[in-house]
Order: structure tokens, then C-alpha cells, then sequence
């Protein structure tokens, strides 16, 4: 019997290797929202945008029009995108200092306003692009350059968490974190980025994904000590669930 | 032609981009330019347009650095310190060839200053004012209808060249109102290929400011500096009043070139002969008409609402020999044309070295 | 032909809409003409003044050095803009909030009325002095005609606002029959 | 037999395809330094257990660098599946 071929890249994502190091989950969420891409064939019409950090390349990977936009204001260039081209579907896609720190005021009124775009959010609880310094949404006690004792809630504070912290808002249709450690946890976050996608599609207001991701690098750790810590620690930290999904009126 | 109408300079300008086809507006407000976004507010949705008011002004720069990679015409308008914290995204606009138009309405400066009229962000404008080896186009109007004219042309040249334009007016000049003729040129919006839209039936398409690989943002720079050099070889807006066998030249640019005309209407009534020469736009600086007027008279009067920021373009432009004084109000008081005249005959008096210092007015 | 002049007063008397009517009547006679309202910090209340300058040629400065006219509603403005007046220039004061003493130029051409009570008597509504004022100011200076006023109101008194016209009318016409009448006393 | 492809001249032997192959059917090649400078991760088919056509591999694999193939016919791709499935 003939075989099939059931599992390949998405046709949005560029036959170019990743430059991102071994073991880090921000190929995988390219590929998700590529795949999501493909399969509601929107990629002529689709502008993503990047902030700045790791993800920036993006525009190496993904084969639909990209816009670089400055550290944080993604959501606020993404706003001006889907003003003008209201027929088109906007992402950014943003790391946890890109949108939890310097972008946080562009992401919350983005977001509060509605703004019928998609943000896909890394968190991989460090400044990863930069070298590994304490990002808002480290964890308690982990050390970072610039936390070289652990993050102290008493110095630091606490790590942030956003899709929380974003689904109240009146204007957020869709808001979900999901992990990509375990091939059980990208199966649901294949659904999570699907849904992001179709609630823009349907014009219902703004969807938001965090993804749980790995940075080896910055952590310290090998790829398989990652899976253990994003499945301890991290997990505890930033419970996985779908905190908000409109219903489809 | 259109009737003459009385419009206040701020709602003219509004009327001159909607004129330009401009119908995404993204600003946050800041006194003394708030009668834009307010007026805007209520225009833009009578001509299928949008109005965000935005959560910032680093917001309100990159929603226009979004719509203009979509295509738009767009713009932002705010005040020194707003313009300030747009700087960011102006680097990246320029760095990218992203055209837009962001409008000062100028407060006094350095700090929260005053919102008073002042010259004091010239510098910050003309010089790039964000990172890197950049110049935004500086188009400054000295009265009600230019509000209304170089808004268009502004909307013209940053398309032309693919780099965000800058109008430089301030609180006189958006208060004031006079009677202006409304005339749009037609409309005729440029194909922006570059622009991204999706890659329907074309390739994908990148907007981006980081190059990484060897050479390749010296190259960019240089492609940058070419295009520059163009603007100042084809785009210079300079206004002069000239006479035979002038005694002193003043120039002045904005809203205190307004007072500076009144100064120059009283000299040649007493027989001072006196020519004029006011940049319209600041960058491209017209350098070569002052060398070539500055040839023509040794004496040159800079009048400015600042401590001499315009006067140092001068300064750099003037022909070898000539010398600039500089007569100031840096502190949102505005010279008037009595101490303009007197400075004028001060400088007739002084015989032919003048030195280049700096006078209160 | 040039004249410049500072119409000032408290917040809320009018005194830049009076400015407004004076350079669309000014602009109806085909000149060039200049308003300029005084910006300060304060948005509402206090001190309220624009400047207006009309001329046959093409306007250098918007503001007034030393202004042809001043027409000061409240005392304030009065003491902060007589001084800068042109000598032999037009002063005009209401007394109804300003006491004539208060005055300390003779070199001036000066009306005093009361503005206010003439509006409150004679039009029905005390918040027509800035009209009344207005009338008296063209008539005397005529920088503009009356008619021409008349014309401008148009612009200005337009659907719900339409119903004040005939008092602004009125009023301009009061002020112009005081001018008249106190001319032919003299 | 269901079986898979790695590009493996891509691999960077992160090793998460190993660790969730349900049948261990994967391994790092120690032999061979591909061009990225890594040992790769090499598919050995065990016929006593053989490969489930179940992509887990290809799920985890963060530089999508795994292709699957399945005896079954008709079959869906695994990786593009309705929304709501």
C-alpha cells in the first residue's frame, strides 16, 4: 500500500533552517501559526508583524508580507495595518519583553480597544535576544544576568501574567496560554491558534496567544532539563487554559 | 477658484490633508495642537476616514508607521514633547522609507516648557532628531493658507521620496485665522508598489530598518544620503523680497517671519534698503539662495523665536566674508517689528564689520 | 489702509466672536485681514482678547504693538492694553463694568456706553454688549461698514443659533445709533 | 510500513524527538557532524516495533524538520486539522 505523507511543513513557512538555538520553541510557533495560515488560506492576505527580540527573522520564515516594527509597538503598528486594510489579518508576534515590558501600554489599549488583530505572544521568561536578562515575566528565584540571586518579589516583583491579565478587557475575544514542551501541549496549541485566527476572521475583536516556550540558551539547561522546567516550575507559574473565548454570534 | 473663507490655521491644515486624500488619523493629545484631533475627529468620519486617538504619542508614531507600510496617506500631529517621544518611530520610518506626515504645533522648550509660539524645535527637526543618519522633511508656513498649501505638499514630497515629512508651525500660526482659498490640486495618489497589502499574486514583501549582514547598512546609509541630496538639489521652498543694492538682509522663517515682513515694510518706508529671504523649507535648508543673496549684501539679520538654531544653517550657508547677527526671543515672546527695525538700524549704522553676536529682542 | 485693534474682556462677553464678525466683514470688503485670539494657560474664564488687523496689502504681523482701536469690556483690559494704544487712536469702553476714571489717556478718541445695560434695556438680553460695541466701533472707525457686519452675522448665526440673529442686529444697531447720535451732540 | 524523513543536514540535535517517540525509534547519530556542526537525530526502524505513523516526533520537532508518512488511505494531514477537532 502506498504511503501517505500526513505531516510536513506548512506551505507559509520558507524552506530556510531557523537561526534560533537547539531546543527553542519559537520554530514551533512559527510553524503553528503557519499551518493555521495554510489552512484557512489566508496567506495573501496576511501582514505579520514582529517586535523586536529573537522573533524579528520572522520575515526570513514566513513567505506573506512582514513589517518590522519597533520594540513594543507592534499592537500599535498593527492597529494602523488593520485601520487601513480592514479586510486583511494582522499578527504580531512579540516576546515577553517586547510586550510585557516596554510594550505593555500599546498591548492593553490595543487589546481594550478591540483591535480586531491577532497577538501571538513568547513568553519565555527571559530576554533571550539580548542575553538572558530578567524579563517581567521571570519566574520567583530564577537567575537571570540581571538577577544573579534568583527574582526576589521583594526587588523584582512578580512575574507577570498576561493572558490573564488581558482577558477581562471588554475587547479581547479570545485570550489563551498554551505550552509547547510536550507534543500533546503543541496539539492544543495548534486549536488555541486556530481559534485566535478564526475570532479575526469573523470580525470578533481582538485574540490573544501565549505560548510557554523554552530558551535553553538563556536558562542554562539542556533541551530535555527545559521540558522538566517548563513542566515544574513554569506550569505553576503560568497555568495553561483558554481564559476567554467568545462565543461566535 | 473656491471663495475665500476665514479658517483658523490648525483647522486649514486639517482641511489640507483631507484635501491630500489623508483619512487615518492616529495622535494623542497635547496643547496648542488639539484643535487638529478635535476638528479631525468630527471631519474624518463625514469623509470615510478614521480617527483613533491613540494611548500615546509612541503609540500614535507607530499606528502611522503601520498605515503608511499598508499605503495610506496618514498622520499624527502633536507638540514638543509629544514629538519628542516619536522620535523612536521617526528613526524607524526613515530607516525604513515609510512616508507619513507628523505635524508640531511647537510648545517652548527644553522640558514641559510653556505652550506659548517658539522656534525651539528647529534643530530637533531639521537635524533628523531621532537615531541614526537621517532628516525628515521640514516644511515650515508662515500663514493660514501655506497651513492649508504645504500640508499637501508635505503629503506629496514624503510619498515622492518615501521618508516622513514634518509641518514646523506653532501656537500663532494654528491659532490665528485669516481668509484663505480652498484648492485642492487634483487628487493623485502615487502607486506604492513597495507597499504591503498581502502577497496576493506577488511576493512577499518586507518593510524593515535592520541590516545585519556585512556592508549592507553602510549601503543602505548611502542610498539614504543619495536621496537626500536629491531633496536638495530638487524639493528647496525658500520665499525672498529683494531689492537693488540692499543694505541688510533679514531672514526668518515661520511665524516670526510675519513680524519680520511688518519690520521690513517700516525700514523701506524710512529708506532702509532691506531684502528678505524666508526658508519654507527648513530641510532641504535653500543654502544656495543665501550664498547667493548673502553675495550680494554683507549684512545679514536672523530673526528667530530661539537661541539661534536656524541661525547656524545660515551661518554654514552664507557667502565667505558675510556675517549673521541673530536678534532672539527664546521664551514665547515674540519680537516685535519695532525692535526688528531697530536692530536693522543698528546693523545699517555699524558700518562694514559686523560681528555675529547674539541680541535680545 | 491699515488699522489694528485689540478687542479684550473677561471669558464668556464675547469678545473673540466680536473679533470673528469684524474680519468676515472685513474679508466681504476684499481686504486681508488677520484674527488672532490671546492664548493663554487658562482655557475658560479670565482675561478673553483677540486682535484683528485689516489692511488693503498683505499682513506682516498678526498682533498689535500699538494698536489703532481697543474696545475693553472689563477693567482688566482695560489696564492691561491702554497704555499700548496708538496716540489719537480709539479707545472704547463699557461702563458697565468699567469706570470711566479708570481712563488715564487724554491723547485718545474715547466712547464710553454701557454697553451691557443698553443690551439688558434696549435689546432684551444683557449678552448682546459685545454687539452693541461692536456697532459703535465700525461706525466710528469705519474700517468696515455696517452693512457688511450685517452680512457677516450670516456666517455665524446659522440653524439653532438662528433665532439670535435678529437681537445681534438689534444690538449692532443700537451701538451705531450711539455713535451717530453722540457725533451729533458734538 | 509507516515511516518517517528528517532533514537531517538541519537537525540541531535538540534531542525532543527522542524523547517523546513512543517505540524509541529515534537516536542521536554520534557518527556524523552535519553541516550546522550538531549530530543529528537519525529514524531506526525496529520491525518488532515498528514506527506508528503517530508524528509526535514531527509535532515536537521545533525546526519542523520531520515529514510523516502512513499506510492509512485518504488520510488528513496530521499537522492541519478542523478547529474544532
Amino acid at each position: 500500500m502506498a504511503l501517505t505523507k500526513v505531516f510536513t511543513r506548512p506551505d507559509s513557512l520558507r524552506d530556510i533552517n531557523f537561526h534560533f538555538c537547539p531546543g527553542c520553541h519559537h520554530g514551533t510557533a512559527h510553524r503553528l501559526i503557519c499551518e493555521a495560515i495554510d489552512y484557512y488560506g489566508i496567506r495573501e492576505r496576511t501582514i505579520g508583524i514582529p517586535g523586536v527580540g529573537c522573533g524579528v527573522f520572522l520575515y526570513n520564515y514566513f513567505d506573506l508580507d512582514v513589517c518590522e516594527a519597533p520594540h513594543g509597538r507592534a499592537p500599535a503598528v498593527a492597529t494602523g495595518f488593520k485601520r487601513v486594510l480592514p479586510q486583511n489579518i494582522i499578527f504580531t508576534y512579540q516576546g515577553d519583553g517586547d510586550l510585557g515590558s516596554i510594550g505593555m501600554s500599546e498591548v492593553i489599549h490595543t487589546a481594550n480597544r478591540g483591535e480586531n488583530i491577532t497577538v501571538f505572544f513568547i513568553n519565555n521568561s527571559v530576554y533571550g535576544m539580548t542575553g538572558g536578562q530578567m524579563a517581567p515575566t521571570t519566574l520567583l528565584g530564577q537567575r537571570t544576568t540581571t538577577t544573579p540571586y534568583g527574582r526576589d518579589f521583594r526587588t523584582e516583583g512578580y512575574p507577570i501574567r498576561m493572558a490573564e491579565m488581558l482577558a477581562p478587557l471588554e475587547g479581547v475575544a479570545f485570550a489563551a496560554r498554551v505550552s509547547l514542551h510536550t507534543p500533546t501541549q503543541v496539539k492544543k496549541a495548534r486549536k488555541a491558534v486556530l481559534r485566535a485566527l478564526d475570532i479575526q476572521i469573523k470580525n470578533m475583536g481582538f485574540s490573544f496567544v501565549e505560548f510557554l516556550c523554552a530558551c535553553p540558551t538563556n536558562w542554562g539547561l539542556s533541551p530535555r532539563q527545559c521540558i522538566e522546567k517548563i513542566d515544574g516550575e513554569m506550569l505553576q507559574s503560568f497555568p495553561l487554559g483558554t481564559y476567554k473565548n467568545r462565543q461566535d454570534s | 477658484m473656491s471663495e475665500r473663507q476665514i479658517l483658523k490655521g490648525c483647522v486649514a491644515l486639517a482641511e489640507g490633508a483631507i484635501a491630500a486624500g489623508y483619512r487615518f488619523y492616529f495622535g494623542y493629545p497635547i496643547t496648542p495642537q488639539n484643535d487638529i484631533p478635535e476638528y479631525l475627529s468630527a471631519r474624518l468620519p463625514q469623509v470615510g476616514g478614521v480617527f483613533i486617538q491613540a494611548e500615546s504619542e509612541v503609540a500614535s508614531i507607530n499606528m502611522l508607521l503601520g498605515a503608511a507600510a499598508a499605503g495610506a496617506r496618514a498622520m499624527t500631529s502633536s507638540s514638543g514633547p509629544g514629538i519628542s517621544l516619536m522620535q523612536e518611530g521617526l528613526s524607524y520610518m526613515a530607516g525604513s522609507e515609510l512616508p507619513g506626515l507628523v505635524v508640531n504645533i511647537t510648545r517652548i522648550g527644553p522640558g514641559l516648557g510653556g505652550i506659548a509660539a517658539s522656534q525651539g524645535d528647529y534643530r530637533q527637526a531639521t537635524r533628523g532628531g531621532g537615531h541614526g543618519d537621517y532628516h525628515l522633511i521640514v516644511l515650515a508656513p508662515n500663514s493660514v493658507q501655506e497651513m492649508y498649501d504645504l500640508t499637501i505638499k508635505a503629503f506629496y514630497l514624503a510619498d515622492k521620496y518615501r521618508n516622513p515629512a514634518m509641518i514646523l508651525a506653532d501656537a500663532i500660526l494654528g491659532q490665528m485665522k485669516e481668509p484663505i482659498f480652498l484648492n485642492p490640486p487634483p487628487l493623485v495618489l502615487p502607486e506604492k508598489p513597495w507597499a504591503l497589502t498581502g502577497a496576493r499574486g506577488k511576493k512577499a514583501q518586507l518593510i524593515k530598518s535592520l541590516y545585519l549582514a556585512d556592508g549592507e547598512m553602510e549601503q543602505h546609509n548611502w542610498h539614504l544620503y543619495e536621496k537626500y541630496r536629491r531633496l536638495e538639489r530638487e524639493e528647496v521652498l525658500v520665499e525672498t523680497d529683494l531689492q537693488e543694492k540692499m543694505d541688510v538682509l533679514l531672514v526668518s522663517f515661520g511665524s516670526c517671519s510675519r513680524m519680520v515682513q511688518s519690520a521690513l515694510d517700516l525700514a523701506r518706508s524710512r529708506g532702509i534698503r532691506v531684502g528678505f529671504l524666508r526658508p519654507i523649507s527648513l530641510y532641504p535648508f535653500p543654502q544656495q539662495a543665501v550664498r547667493e543673496v548673502s553675495r550680494e549684501v554683507g549684512k545679514v539679520l536672523v530673526v528667530e523665536m530661539n537661541t539661534g538654531q536656524m541661525w547656524d544653517d545660515v551661518r554654514l550657508s552664507l557667502y565667505p566674508g558675510c556675517r549673521a547677527r541673530l536678534l532672539a526671543r527664546p521664551g514665547g515672546g515674540i519680537p516685535a517689528p519695532g525692535q526688528i527695525l531697530a536692530e536693522i538700524e543698528n546693523l545699517v549704522k555699524a558700518g562694514d564689520g559686523i560681528d555675529e553676536s547674539v541680541h535680545q529682542a | 489702509m491699515y488699522y489694528d485693534v485689540i478687542l479684550s474682556g473677561f471669558g464668556g462677553q464675547g469678545v473673540l466672536l466680536m473679533g470673528d464678525i469684524l474680519a468676515q466683514a472685513a474679508m466681504l470688503e476684499n481686504r486681508q485681514v488677520t484674527w488672532m485670539p490671546s492664548y493663554g494657560v487658562e482655557m475658560r474664564g479670565g482675561a478673553a482678547s483677540c486682535t484683528v488687523v485689516i489692511s488693503s496689502k498683505k499682513i506682516g504681523s498678526p498682533l498689535a504693538e500699538e494698536p489703532c482701536g481697543l474696545i475693553a469690556m472689563s477693567k482688566p483690559s482695560l489696564l492691561k492694553f491702554q497704555d499700548k494704544i496708538k496716540s489719537g487712536g480709539l479707545l472704547i469702553v463699557n461702563t458697565s463694568f468699567v469706570e470711566p476714571e479708570m481712563i488715564t489717556r487724554e491723547d485718545l478718541k474715547k466712547i464710553c456706553l454701557p454697553a451691557s445695560e443698553i443690551s439688558y434695556r434696549e435689546v432684551g438680553d444683557y449678552k448682546m454688549a459685545n454687539a452693541v460695541l461692536l456697532g459703535a466701533f465700525v461706525s466710528f472707525s469705519r474700517v468696515v461698514t455696517l452693512r457688511r457686519v450685517e452680512e457677516a452675522l450670516d456666517v455665524f448665526f446659522r440653524e439653532e443659533k438662528q433665532k439670535l440673529l435678529p437681537l445681534m442686529l438689534k444690538a449692532l444697531q443700537r451701538g451705531s445709533r450711539y455713535v451717530l447720535e453722540m457725533d451729533g451732540g458734538s | 510500513m509507516n515511516r518517517i524523513e528528517i532533514r537531517d543536514e538541519s537537525c540541531k540535535g535538540c534531542q525532543y524527538c527522542l524523547i517523546f517517540c513512543p517505540r524509541e525509534l529515534l537516536q542521536i547519530d554520534k557518527s556524523r557532524i552535519n553541516v550546522l556542526g550538531y549530530n543529528p537525530a537519525r529514524f531506526v526502524d525496529n520491525p518488532e516495533k515498528p514506527c506508528l505513523g503517530c508524528a509526535l516526533c514531527a509535532e515536537i520537532c521545533p525546526d519542523a524538520l520531520i515529514e510523516v508518512y502512513r499506510k492509512k488511505k485518504g488520510a488528513v494531514k496530521a499537522n492541519v486539522r478542523t478547529p474544532n477537532t
